[in-house]
């Protein structure tokens, strides 16, 4: 089992994780936390496939990805405190007013 | 086919009735400023005068066929040519419409100066008059017409003017009924005119009697010929009033009595047997169903003339005897003895058109009465009305000299003489020439004779009416003399001569019994009936016979059966349609695919809870669908 | 010698990737998720991606988990009882789903490996990229010679971004 | 081998600047409507008049191109052609209409003054989804266009609904981008090249149709990753709960302006990747899934949206209806191979935008103040009150059921026409038939305007906003006269 | 080429967009503006049919291009087929209009909506017949849909929400079948590798397979076609088990547009099968013919057993509406060319007469302010020019000889004798059963004693000018009928020319050595 593998497999593993963490939990943070850990997925998928193709190409996206990650947690945070201020709490339960 | 002169002639004899109608339809009443205003005299006179013009007409037009010209022929116009349907319509006059159109013309005027008399109290009569005049071109168009399509117009025309004419007094809902009734009964009957029609049609792909003749004649007898004819047959029973269709006849007489004599005596009825004479040959090729035709007429007969037995009404027991006398003609038809029938329509024309205006002039006396219970003792009172009564029911009776006894007899003698008659048919024609002679009697006693219930003081009729009724009497005695038969004068059967050219008289093979003995017995039968019916009737109206006399007057029970059998369980059939299907089902069909897609959205609202996880789970279960699917059918 | 680091530190990275997701207090979760993060890093520097790795430890490690820390405390957030449960069946479902979404990306990778019809291989190996100066002077080159027009629209994105953290966040509302 | 030679970085041509002209200068006008925004009182004009006269301006700049031969920009990351022309147009106009749109609306509901620059943003973002070949680039327009709705979604401070929808979109929208991502990643695993053209011929070179299955499944996540934007059955759930939560101008820029884009960005994949020769049919699964997730929509779409009696659900539902029948135009384009359906599905989603910009301008007037939940009954008696209104919803509603005066028949039945050439007969009477149930809920406002008598008497006075009366006559204009002579629209690829 | 189609076609569709643009000031001469357009529309169609030569067999042609990229055009052409519905509608509209003067509503906000509906309609159905381009044809067959439903919708009776659904729902599916027909047909093209145009004479070339039996041959492509149009042609006529949204929709909708709807509206359903459906699928059509004669025939005896058990005015006539286009059908699914012709000729007459029964419905019903039969009676004393035109119209309806009804009757009756006896039976009980109702519809209203108290005011100048040009209609037609038949002799030809020898009915096989049929 060499590196290249192993590091797929662990994308792959990682980015159903992440998956699961949206799935199963119902506090919106740790479903953030879930979407954070599937953009590393994808990171490591990336770098991963670029040592395998020798080329740059991907590491260079890693870079963009990081930096939609950190916009995306900025955005996601600020509406979780917006959540908090009209609902009391960040649990996907009591948000289901808009319904039928 | 005989060569025929092209001649206007026959159009003018036509299109004078109808400048009638229009005169007294439109002219007259917008001058007059509505039809209230209008005066009897004017629209009368008016009236009669088109319909003198075109009897004049009418006798030119006997007068050129006298002098050796075949017939006249006046093509009019194509009316349908589309495709495989060519239909044109054309006039044509020949021996047997001439004498039609004597018929109409000359009776017609008679009733025309009849009515203006008849009519003269009534108000808005220009109405009465065109629907008369209407009546008369319909009449007209049907006996000149040369195709079956031209005699459909006719026969539908004279349908709608029988209906207009029943319902005259529309504000009484008894007459209105009476009209509808009349109507729907040809409608039914012109149903099976408009099937033979599309049958021969389809069949020989022309209507003109002409051609329907010569394509015909010599062909094999054909399945298709029997229903047709049958066919045309029912569709006479519906006009002239024979078993199955003859009910509307004893309602029309809701009309005026002129309206009764014109149409329900001399002319309408006698559609039928006009067609049956016009289309003979194309009739001899289906045997089976004369016969039928034959018994039909015979039941008719005696059906007629025991429920005219038992009548109160005046013009009733007058309606019922028309019903008889038809039966005649058709069992003179029905065996074949088609010049018979065409004398036996044309006296009785005269007599049954003298009878109805007599009674309408005993009507007028008696300001409105028609119960004869009621009257009686007249004799005094109306000496003309009851001299020309007595010439009427002597010749309906058939006593010797007057035309009833030439044309009954011939047709008793031909019931015998003809391939198709037979002692039991001429048995059941006597005992209805005896109930002829009954009832004839039933009426004069009651009316004229006897003691006198009539509580009122009844006058004359005017000169206006006892003159026509002057004429018929006249034609009623001497017609007769038209068709003496052979026996008795050396050029006898001036008519069976006149109608040769059309019709070809069938060789009638020698009869068991004489022509003279046949009348000879037929006079007997009259005068024991006429004796009998006297003798019974002066002392009271109301007839005892074993128990039948409830029968006849519930005339057979009839109406209650068209009633439970056809009309109840239409409407029934209806009223069930409607509520099942069309308001059940149907209009609530749409309802139901609303709310089925309705309930089926309600039941799709439930996954859209609005919960974040079953979002999540939602989206993740397609994404897995998907990559499975793709995973399995990588691997198969 | 670097392979088994590598591999120490994939495992070490899929165990603490557990307590990610089935840690009940959030704190674990945020902490266990930067040591994951720490981890990544590790394989990058150790697979030659150095700029990535460092950019993964600050950036990530540093800047993005910190605010979970702040989002975290900001909304005191404490250990709350309607997580999820053993017994409900959307527990199951759900490890079921991810499980075959593993199996099935996990079956496409080995099959890839195992595929001889791979694309021909780009020009940057190990050396040549020592030869041009190191990682970080190649990504560079390649940064801004190919893709700066995706530089320039994420910077477009930052922006949104702490426009949105200005307008949803802001404490009094006008 | 020096620094230069290594990375040579090749100058732009005036063409390709000229290309870029309307991104830029977009770009350029929502920064500064950013700047201006926070100003006191003006904020708000000058935010609105900034980006208003950037949309404006690269629009007329746009329609002075002619793209007849491509002009790509570093071997791909930019490509502006035919489709992308049209496409941008579109967003721009659509942008345009919903800056105009929310003048007024936004002061009465007190949205701040940024709304006009994320608008500006998001369109950015649009055009560079429209107008690229490299999945990257594209998955970064398509994160910026995304990541500005979040914001506008959840702006409406008061409501908490906002807040709910914001949520919801951002953490479905998260997840499907991070699969989207991981498709990208595959891809480029596979093939060694993210610019699709290249991919294209890699892969076509490398396996002539018998595809690895790595490769199949990121192509499943892109497309998973597209069906969600663009509100597929499985995808869809996001659709009614953000449509309804968002407030009216912003519901009205989502349905057309990200529809649009989520369209474009379809198109575009469809042709260059999922329209291979033997890709999809070696795949038949594929089709079939396509088929599936073509009639639940369609089913969802025109069913539940039977149900609803609040307007905007309702309209949601709708798009979800329209999506289905978009669909049916990619099935025609990708499995039926027919090279005509790109062309129909670019004019329908034109059509399709005009119609629901349209409505939705009639919507923010007529939308009742404060709350922001339009509710069917709310509409009663408008026949009378407002009966250019009236008439120009009834015109849109008619035109989204197809009746033909409208534009919307001529859509559907170009759309019809790719569905049954490409032999999927028994979807086509399926997406017949549920126009005639989703013409049933578009009926229901045209029974409730004309035919209701307003419950107090009187219905409430709605506002006369320049603005927003301006778009709802000229896509009024354009319903009725696209109807009439669909020529215009019928051949734009 | 000149542009006479496209005026009659298109002059309405402007007046109403004008009538709707008209500033408030302006609105009260909407009524006018309208009668004075629909009659100019009228004088061009009378110039249209009496320059129209039957030879020519396409005349007026108009063709521009549309839509090139699909072949569609707008292609508008006077044949035999479509002349006297282009007749009906020019004249019948601006009559309408002027006869109906005084029932429009009082508020000029609605009269304004009136005429401009009311154009909208007229454009439709002119644009069905006229056009001889397939989508041309479904854009306006669909262009009468909204304005219809929103008249029945906002100025019907009580219950009209119900009606206007039902008749919204089942036109609109009816037609969205058919433009799924419309777009296979182009597809059958495109597969033919003929290069697709949706012009009729370019759709006949078409050969389209026919296989199958029984059942089966719906699944063949003419089949699928053949339910595709007759989905759409079917309810709109309506052949019987389509009607439902009939007599529910008639009887709420206001009178004039109830005239509209069953005068000419109904026409475009029966049209659509002489002009679409019989050319584009002869071998299904010639398959499924008996089916469809029975459900025309049994149609006829349906409508008018409801009709008798009927208690009010609207829905007797309605359902009488629904019988005599049945009767229509029958001529047309005998497929024989005099079947069809008097087909053709039928819808003429069945325009005229119920525009005329409808009239009077609406003018009973204005005068007397109900429409239940028992509310009426004797009206004929105080009414005679009312009572005689509808007298008149009555024996029109129930096709007496010498009306107009009875021509069309009488063609189709012994034309589709031939194709099917069973049917032509059926069919003439149907007649007797429309005489029982007619008649007692007339009866009910005018004869008997006059309710005391009840002084109905005659027939108005207008009225009365309406109801005396519909009486001359169906007294001159009746008369004299050629004159129509021979402009639609070729094109009926040409129909009838598109499929083999029609199986005729069984027994008159063996008739050919009784019988020597001479042509005269």
């Amino acid at each position: 089992m060499e590196t290249g593998n192993v590091l797929h497999l662990l994308s792959a593993y990682l980015f159903c994780l992440g998956l699961l963490a949206l799935l199963l939990r119902r506090n919106t943070l740790i479903m953030l936390m879930g979407i954070e850990l599937m953009l590393n997925a994808v990171n490591l998928s990336f770098v991963t496939f670029s040592r395998e193709l020798n080329q740059l190409n991907g590491q260079l996206q890693v870079f963009f990805v990081i930096t939609l990650a950190a916009a995306e947690s900025a955005i996601g945070l600020s509406i979780l405190v917006n959540i908090y201020r009209n609902f009391g709490s960040i649990k996907t339960d009591r948000t289901t007013s808009l319904r039928g | 086919m005989t060569t025929s002169t092209l001649s206007v002639l026959p159009l003018w004899i036509l299109l004078l009735p109808l400048f009638g109608f229009l005169f007294n339809a439109l002219a007259y009443p917008l001058a007059a400023g509505g039809t209230s205003k209008t005066h009897p005299g004017v629209a009368g006179s008016v009236a009669s005068l088109f319909m003198g013009a075109s009897f004049v007409l009418a006798l030119l037009g006997y007068g050129k066929i006298l002098g050796g010209a075949d017939a006249l022929h006046q093509p009019l116009y194509d009316w349908i040519h589309f495709g495989e349907l060519k239909f044109s319509l054309a006039l044509h006059l020949d021996p047997l419409s001439s004498m039609m159109t004597l018929i109409i013309t000359g009776i017609g005027s008679l009733i025309h100066i009849y009515s203006i008399a008849y009519m003269s109290h009534e108000k808005g009569v220009s109405r009465f008059f065109a629907y008369l005049n209407l009546f008369c071109f319909a009449m007209l168009f049907l006996v000149l017409s040369d195709s079956l399509l031209g005699v459909f117009f006719g026969w539908e025309g004279v349908g709608l003017c029988s209906y207009l004419l029943i319902s005259y007094w529309y504000s009484d809902e008894a007459n209105v009924q009476a009209a509808r009734k009349a109507f729907l009964a040809n409608r039914v009957g012109d149903l099976g005119f408009v099937l033979a029609m599309a049958l021969i049609y389809t069949q020989m792909g022309t209507l003109s009697f002409a051609e329907l003749i010569a394509g015909v004649s010599g062909a094999a007898v054909a399945p298709w010929l029997f229903g047709a004819a049958a066919l045309l047959f029912f569709a006479a029973t519906g006009k002239s009033a024979q078993l199955p269709l003859y009910v509307w006849l004893p309602d029309a007489m809701a009309g005026p009595t002129p309206v009764s004599a014109l149409i329900h005596a001399a002319t309408m009825v006698t559609a039928g047997v006009y067609l049956f004479v016009r289309m003979h040959v194309f009739f001899e090729l289906a045997p089976a169903l004369m016969s039928f035709v034959a018994w039909i007429g015979v039941v008719t007969a005696l059906l007629g003339g025991t429920i005219a037995l038992v009548q109160t009404d005046i013009k009733k027991l007058l309606a019922y005897s028309t019903v008889s006398q038809l039966g005649f003609m058709f069992i003179a038809v029905g065996v074949g003895a088609y010049q018979t029938a065409m004398f036996h329509l044309m006296t009785h024309a005269f007599f049954k058109a003298l009878l109805f205006l007599g009674a309408g002039s005993v009507i007028h006396a008696c300001d409105g009465e028609q119960d004869m219970r009621k009257m009686g003792g007249l004799a005094k009172a109306l000496p003309w009305t009851h001299l020309f009564m007595l010439v009427g029911s002597a010749a309906i009776a058939g006593l010797p000299v007057f035309s009833g006894f030439f044309s009954k007899d011939e047709i008793l003698y031909m019931t015998l003489a003809q391939g198709r008659g037979n002692f039991l048919l001429f048995g059941l024609a006597c005992v209805a020439a005896f109930l002829t002679a009954l009832y004839a009697i039933r009426l004069l006693t009651l009316t004229f004779w006897g003691p006198s219930h009539f509580k009122g003081h009844p006058h004359e009729s005017p000169l206006l009416m006892t003159g026509p009724l002057f004429v018929l009497a006249v034609l009623a005695t001497f017609g007769g003399f038209l068709g003496i038969p052979h026996e008795w004068a050396h050029d006898a059967h001036q008519l069976s001569l006149w109608l040769s050219p059309v019709v070809a008289v069938t060789g009638g093979h020698e009869a068991a019994l004489s022509e003279a003995l046949v009348s000879g017995f037929a006079v007997l039968i009259s005068v024991i009936g006429l004796g009998l019916g006297y003798a019974i009737f002066r002392k009271n109206p109301d007839l005892k016979v074993l128990g039948l006399e409830k029968l006849w007057a519930a005339k057979y029970y009839l109406d209650e059966i068209y009633q439970a059998v056809l009309v109840r369980p239409l409407h029934a059939l209806g009223a069930l349609v409607e509520r099942g299907l069309e308001q059940g089902f149907m209009f609530r069909l749409g309802d139901w695919m609303g709310t089925g897609v309705q309930w089926s959205g309600d039941r799709l609202r439930a996954i859209q809870n609005g919960d974040l996880q079953a979002f999540t789970l939602l989206l993740v279960t397609g994404l897995v669908l998907v990559l499975g699917i793709l995973w399995t059918w990588a691997h198969i | 010698m670097g392979e088994a680091v590598v591999h120490v530190l994939a495992a070490l990275a899929a165990f603490l990737g557990l307590f990610v997701v089935f840690a009940r207090n959030p704190f674990t979760c945020a902490f266990a998720l930067v040591g994951l993060m720490v981890c990544l890093g590790g394989i990058y520097g150790l697979i030659g991606a150095h700029f990535v790795a460092a950019l993964q430890v600050i950036v990530y490690a540093g800047a993005i988990m910190v605010l979970f820390v702040f989002a975290i405390m900001l909304m005191n957030l404490n250990e709350e009882e309607s997580e999820y449960s053993w017994g409900h069946w959307r527990t199951y479902a759900a490890l079921l789903l991810s499980a075959a979404v593993f199996l099935i990306l996990g079956s496409g990778v080995n099959a890839w490996l195992s595929d001889t019809r791979k694309p021909s291989s780009g020009v940057w190996t190990f050396d040549h990229v020592r030869e041009v100066g190191g990682n970080v002077v190649a990504l560079s080159g390649q940064l801004f010679s190919k893709d700066y027009i995706q530089f320039e629209i994420i910077s477009l994105l930052l922006l949104v971004a702490s426009v949105a953290a200005l307008i949803l966040a802001k404490r009094k509302v006008d | 081998m020096s620094f230069q030679d290594l990375f040579p970085v090749d100058s732009l041509s005036v063409l390709q600047w000229q290309a870029m002209f309307p991104l830029l200068v977009l770009g350029a006008a929502s920064v500064l409507g950013l700047l201006v925004s926070p100003i006191p009182r003006a904020g708000r004009a000058f935010a609105f008049a900034s980006v208003s006269g950037g949309a404006l301006l690269s629009l007329i700049g746009l329609s002075f191109m002619s793209f007849q031969d491509p002009v790509s920009v570093l071997d791909g990351v930019l490509y502006f052609d035919r489709s992308s022309q049209v496409f941008s147009f579109v967003i721009l106009a659509v942008t345009l209409g919903c800056c105009l749109l929310s003048v007024g609306f936004d002061k009465r509901e007190h949205l701040v003054a940024e709304l006009y620059p994320l608008m500006g943003f998001s369109a950015v973002g649009m055009i560079g989804l429209v107008s690229s070949r490299h999945l990257m680039m594209l998955f970064i327009s398509l994160e910026l266009m995304s990541l500005a709705v979040y914001v506008l979604v959840s702006m409406q401070r008061r409501s908490a609904e906002a807040a709910e929808a914001g949520l919801k979109y951002f953490l479905l929208g998260g997840a499907a981008s991070s699969v989207f991502l991981f498709g990208v990643t595959l891809l480029y695993g596979t093939t060694g090249t993210l610019e699709l053209s290249a991919l294209a011929q890699s892969a076509q070179g490398l396996w002539q149709g018998q595809v690895p299955l790595l490769f199949a499944l990121g192509l499943c996540l892109i497309a998973v990753g597209f069906l969600f934007k663009v509100g597929a059955f499985p995808f869809h759930s996001w659709v009614p709960d953000v449509y309804t939560g968002a407030s009216t101008p912003v519901t009205g820029f989502m349905i057309s302006g990200v529809k649009l884009a989520a369209v474009g960005l379809m198109l575009r994949l469809g042709a260059e990747i999922f329209a291979l020769p033997g890709l999809l049919e070696s795949h038949g699964a594929l089709s079939q899934v396509l088929s599936v997730v073509t009639a639940l929509t369609l089913i969802v779409g025109s069913l539940l949206g039977l149900v609803q009696n609040n307007v905007k659900r309702m309209l949601a539902y709708s798009t979800i209806a329209h999506t289905g029948y978009l669909l049916l135009g990619f099935m025609a384009l990708t499995v039926g191979g027919q090279a005509a359906a790109a062309d129909a599905i670019a004019s329908y989603s034109v059509i399709y935008a005009v119609m629901n910009l349209g409505c939705f301008a009639v919507l923010t007037l007529v939308n009742p103040e404060g709350h922001d939940d339009l509710m069917l009954k709310d509409l009663a008696g408008l026949g009378r009150s407002r009966p250019v209104l009236a008439f120009a919803l009834s015109v849109f509603l008619l035109s989204m059921a197809g009746i033909p005066p409208t534009a919307g028949f001529f859509g559907k039945y170009y759309l019809f026409l790719s569905a049954v050439s490409s032999g999927h007969i028994a979807l086509t009477v399926l997406a017949a038939l549920a126009s005639v149930v989703s013409a049933a809920f578009y009926i229901k406002p045209l029974v409730v305007m004309y035919m209701d008598q307003p419950q107090d008497g009187v219905s409430a006075p709605s506002p006369r906003w320049f603005g927003a009366g301006l778009v709802v006559a000229i896509t009024l204009v354009l319903t009725v006269v696209l109807g009439m002579l669909p020529a215009w629209v019928s051949h734009l690829l | 080429m000149n542009s006479l189609l496209t005026y009659i076609a298109l002059l309405p569709l402007a007046t109403a967009v004008l009538i709707l643009l008209l500033p408030s000031a302006l609105t009260s001469i909407s009524k006018a503006l309208a009668l004075f357009a629909s009659a100019l529309v009228g004088v061009l169609s009378l110039y249209l049919w009496l320059h129209f030569d039957p030879q020519h067999a396409l005349a007026f042609a108009v063709k521009a291009p549309w839509l090139p990229a699909l072949g569609i055009n707008f292609e508008l052409a006077a044949d035999g087929l479509n002349l006297p519905l282009v007749l009906l509608t020019g004249l019948l509209t601006p009559l309408a209009i002027l006869g109906f003067w005084n029932h429009f509503p009082e508020d000029l906000k609605a009269q304004k909506h009136w005429a401009a509906l009311l154009l909208l309609m007229e454009s439709g159905a002119l644009g069905t017949f006229l056009s001889q381009d397939l989508v041309l044809f479904y854009a306006s067959w669909e262009l009468i849909l909204v304005p219809a439903y929103l008249l029945i919708g906002i100025y019907g009776g009580e219950q009209r929400r119900a009606a206007t659904l039902q008749f919204f729902f089942y036109t609109f599916a009816g037609s969205l079948f058919m433009l799924v027909g419309i777009a296979s047909l182009f597809y059958l093209q495109t597969a033919a590798g003929a290069e697709p145009s949706s012009s009729f004479v370019a759709l006949q070339k078409l050969k389209i397979a026919f296989d199958g039996e029984g059942l089966a041959s719906l699944a063949s492509a003419q089949g699928l076609l053949f339910l595709a149009f007759g989905a759409a042609f079917f309810v709109k006529a309506p052949l019987l088990p389509l009607h439902a949204w009939l007599p529910a929709t008639y009887r709420q909708a206001p009178g004039i547009v109830t005239l509209y709807l069953a005068a000419i509206l109904s026409k475009m359903g029966t049209y659509g099968i002489l002009k679409v459906l019989i050319p584009l699928c002869p071998q299904a059509v010639q398959a499924y013919s008996p089916v469809l004669m029975g459900l025309a025939a049994l149609g006829i005896v349906y409508g008018a057993l409801l009709a008798i058990v009927q208690t009010d005015l609207k829905s007797l006539i309605a359902y009488s509406s629904l019988s005599h286009v049945s009767y229509v059908l029958l001529g047309l699914f005998s497929l024989t060319e005099g079947g069809m012709g008097g087909a053709l000729i039928q819808m003429l007459n069945h325009g005229i007469i119920i525009a005329g029964l409808f009239f009077v419905a609406s003018i009973l019903e204005q005068r007397r302010g109900s429409l239940l039969l028992k509310d009426f009676g004797g009206w004929s004393q105080a009414t005679p020019v009312l009572a005689v035109c509808f007298f008149i119209l009555t024996l029109g309806a129930v096709a007496l000889p010498g009306t107009n009804g009875f021509v069309g009757e009488f063609m189709i009756l012994v034309a589709s004798f031939k194709a099917s006896v069973g049917a032509t039976v059926l069919a003439g009980l149907g007649v007797i059963l429309g005489a029982v109702y007619m008649l007692q519809l007339y009866q009910k209203t005018m004869f008997g004693p006059l309710k005391e108290g009840d002084k109905p005011s005659d027939a108005s100048f207008l009225e009365a000018s309406f109801l005396t040009l519909l009486v001359a209609a169906v007294i001159g037609i009746g008369v004299a009928p050629q004159s129509f038949l021979e402009r639609s002799q070729e094109a009926v030809h040409a129909v009838r020319s598109r499929f083999a020898e029609p199986t005729s009915a069984a027994w008159n096989t063996h008739s050919d050595q009784a019988v020597v049929s001479k042509g005269v």
